[in-house]
């Protein structure tokens, strides 16, 4: 496979996808969240389910959804229900595995903002979306992929606003805030793959891109990144692209 | 049985400025779009609205003036808009109220609104800016949320311990809601996902539910393991084909991505936006109008659905 | 998808003595009768029963000695049985540990188990003597039920001020239930009412469910808005049709007043019902051994209901 | 209408049924109370709206169920849900007008015992089925109607076991007990009708049936009950009991 001829979105859809086991209930958000889970499904996890907040349990897509509430998510489903029935009985029943994420700013330990860029609260430089189910899937998911773009902004020691807890101080602070199950596993980055050590909840650069070295990860990386084991990113098989751009994504709704 | 049939500006017209609301759907899907328009051309003012993932239709309110204050989750459509630009300008500007909660808590909220509690508790905003008192809150204890002023509050479990955030119960003066079918009795029926539908008409004193198709209350009663809604709970019903538009009903119609786009576009500024509500909202005076203007039935029809999935698979999306 | 199916008696193997449980259905419907019965010849032992309004299910299992403990609402037959039988006479000579609950604070307890929260608040219990410390509890705050030993708990709403008693969740080992249809998978559809399966079922760390069809899961993924059970929640599935006899499943079969009354009548002795228990239990080693003791096809016919009403309007039920 | 060609529970029946107003939300129990509602159904409430507590709401019933979980509260329904929607969007959501109550003890401020009989709670004498939905309903509905057979037993000053919270012990201790709404507007026996005065809910004689008088009440009820403006009971109307014997319950499952 010819590195140059698959793009950073593409890379970022395998490696998240390669977070997900097989049989395992998957918390799926907007965008590529969702093509790494239809991917997993196409490869080594064809039983994992796919949950949507919207209301959708265990689809077979057959159209990429533009928001998790679209009826996109609904063809073949098992269920059809709601926000109640996602939230209680399957995410805060503890039935997640893995729940994708993202956000604006992601700082050193896993901890995401959505909510509001700046000092002031009340006044935010940027407003954002806001959590939605993200501070709930942080919470509440065994276990949490982060999906990011890789800039120094985005990635501070410290978020301006914490709207999905990850490992919050490091160490214990996470299960000391009442916050029992889960944690970030992953941060899957335009430019590498970040995971935790135990138990300091430290940073660490698992793995680069193909293209990029790891100083120039740890260059737009706003606090330390132990870069000391960083491997390059295994690229795409033809397999996995092929899939992602002609089954998955052929409109070009969220691969560029 | 009763019948609750109301036009869409008789139904609007129950809606007074201060009240609270919450409104049905979920980002691009299944609002009562319709239906808030006619609210801005009653020129309502000063509402309040409660919300869990919302699109351009609270973003609609936002932008024409009528909200006063918000709490809720997210405000956002999807890939049509990261950030809902009304919302964003005037949170920016300091032209609203707002108060940040979860999805799963606003789902809380409702819920205890709909069972009679005056609050549940959530395993979900511990260690998050939107428990008060949080170095990153916006606001304390005890200035802000919920009937009693209060946002949120820790607990640990009196049998087992553990932390848990107690959320207080949302009461809505109105709930206004989309639905598929509805019967004139007000027995609803809600296709596909339910959002949080359910829950939020049952948290309101007053629900209004536009709907796709008026139909026979015995249709509804041939599979009652399917509506979810009783109807001593609903209000009044308004037949608005297309009621949702631009946003999507699951069986009867796709979102509309030129309309969205457009709407995105408009929204990022005052001076654009008030040209879009002068083309889609006033100068589009009825719901008929508004339709014309969006296309007409030529653009209508490239948003029916195939049978079998629920929306059209050959919808042009991508830009 | 997996293959979840079992036989009956491999499935009642699963459950082991000591174990909590709780049973689908209500009162007189839905129950997994042959399932229950197949643990009676299994010998289980010892068993806590978690239950909102049981009938001749649970009654059933009491009387042969299978239960230890009992935490519930109701207990009794509807006209069959004012007071279910063998429960009366157990708890008469305390021959049973029991701790009593309303219909809403088992809900509640249940729902709890199912939201994966250690509680949930109700506006019931208050003012009776099941909440523990009153005059008239059988037991004192700290000694009983819930993982953490106590009851029930009242206190004064944090947001509002007013009373409310709180109620701990229940998780027990196993959910067993019976439903109309099941994929091999596990995905379930349930007909008519819900009872509280949904809840029950998602409080229990193994779901068992018997159904009288097993069907291709497709059919079932046609009306995704009608399962309300994630097959990921179900553990094992036993087609056993009839599996409800003498209790009724909507659609399928009605109840079998003759067999409910001749139930009843035996389980008023322990004498009379060594012998019900002989003869239709052990006596009867399978499930169809069963079927042909009660009556037999011939009599399961008369049960059938009428399409359009669920039942059988034609059923003898009076004596 | 002749009075001796009408039975007890047929006058019972008739009473309970016009405690009922057109378009009240009804919680009915098996038995009496479903004679009560559909009888009022088909008098002067045609729009009263039936909900059972296993799921059940708004039938139009053909034939009498046998209890509430009965496939026969499904003919016609709106809603075919279960114990979580009724209990919490219906009855705790405060959307029922009127609830049915019975048990086997009744005391002077419209207490209820259906859990055991005696002093003993662990070793009862007579032990009962328990509240079920009963104390939920007697808790959270508008206002109560209570179904009783009349002996001097079944009345006790003071029940056994509280399972059901009436007027608690009068005056406003239900308020203090923190119970908001409700409480027992009338009891329906098979010797007359008690109700409670304001604001001391004491209880009075309301009526008494064809056929009995006052002192007879009062003998048959362990406390004292105020009897100086009993009138007799209004007999069913010749419509009533027609439509009770040959619509309601020709197989006589309830009505003897």
């Amino acid at each position: 496979m010819n590195k140059r001829r698959c793009s950073t979105m593409e890379i970022m859809a395998v490696a998240a996808a390669r977070e997900i086991r097989d049989r395992e209930v998957v918390f799926a958000g907007t965008g590529l969240p969702m093509l790494a889970t239809m991917l997993a499904q196409q490869t080594h996890a064809p039983d994992c389910v796919i949950v949507f907040e919207a209301g959708a349990i265990d689809p077979r897509m057959l159209h990429l959804p533009m928001s998790v509430g679209d009826s996109r998510t609904l063809v073949g489903a098992a269920q059809a229900a709601g926000l109640f029935e996602i939230f209680n009985y399957v995410l805060q029943g503890g039935r997640v595995d893995v729940g994708f994420l993202g956000g604006a700013q992601i700082d050193r330990y896993g901890n995401i903002n959505s909510t509001g860029i700046g000092p002031d609260r009340q006044r935010p430089a940027v407003r954002l979306p806001g959590s939605g189910g993200s501070a709930d899937v942080a919470a509440l998911s065994r276990r949490t992929v982060i999906i990011a773009h890789h800039q120094r902004r985005r990635f501070p020691l410290r978020v301006d606003y914490c709207t999905s807890p990850g490992w919050i101080d490091g160490g214990a602070t996470r299960r000391a805030a009442g916050i029992y199950g889960g944690g970030p596993a992953a941060v899957v980055t335009t430019m590498g793959v970040i995971r935790y050590r135990e138990p300091t909840k430290n940073p660490y650069l698992a793995s680069y891109h193909p293209g990029i070295d790891a100083q120039q990860v740890q260059r737009e990386t706003g606090f330390e990144l132990d870069i000391s084991e960083a491997l390059e990113t295994q690229p795409p098989s033809a397999e996995e692209l092929d899939i992602l751009r002609h089954q998955i994504d052929p409109e070009r709704i969220f691969l560029k | 049985m009763r019948n609750k049939v109301l036009k869409l500006d008789e139904a609007a017209s129950w809606v007074h400025s201060g009240a609270s609301i919450s409104i049905g759907g979920f980002t691009s899907q299944r609002h009562p779009t319709a239906l808030l328009r006619e609210l801005i051309r009653q020129r309502v003012k000063d509402l309040t609205v409660y919300y869990h993932s919302a699109g351009s239709d609270l973003d609609l309110l936002i932008g024409a003036g009528c909200v006063h204050r918000l709490e809720g989750a997210y405000l956002a459509d999807g890939v049509f808009a990261p950030i809902a630009p009304n919302f964003r300008r005037f949170v920016e500007s300091s032209r609203i109220e707002f108060e940040d909660y979860t999805n799963a808590a606003m789902m809380a909220r409702f819920a205890a609104g709909a069972m009679g509690l005056p609050f549940l508790p959530t395993r979900s905003m511990l260690g998050t800016d939107m428990m008060p008192g949080r170095q990153g809150s916006s606001v304390e204890p005890g200035k802000t949320a919920g009937r009693s002023g209060c946002k949120a509050l820790e607990m640990a479990c009196p049998f087992s311990g553990e932390l848990l955030a107690l959320v207080p119960a949302v009461r809505s003066d109105f709930c206004l809601l989309h639905v598929q079918q509805a019967s004139a009795n007000g027995l609803l029926r809600i296709e596909g996902q339910e959002f949080l539908d359910v829950q939020q008409a049952l948290a309101a004193t007053t629900v209004i539910a536009t709907c796709e198709e008026l139909v026979d209350e015995e249709i509804l009663r041939r599979e009652p393991e399917r509506n979810r809604i009783p109807s001593f709970a609903v209000h009044a019903v308004v037949p608005v084909p297309f009621g949702a538009h631009p946003h999507g009903v699951h069986n009867h119609y796709d979102y509309d991505p030129e309309h969205l786009r457009r709407y995105n576009t408009a929204a990022k500024s005052d001076a654009a936006f008030a040209e879009y509500l002068e083309q889609f909202v006033f100068g589009a005076a009825s719901h008929d109008a508004y339709l014309q203007a969006v296309g007409g039935p030529e653009r209508l029809a490239q948003l029916c659905p195939c049978q079998g999935v629920g929306y059209n698979p050959l919808l042009k999306r991508s830009v």
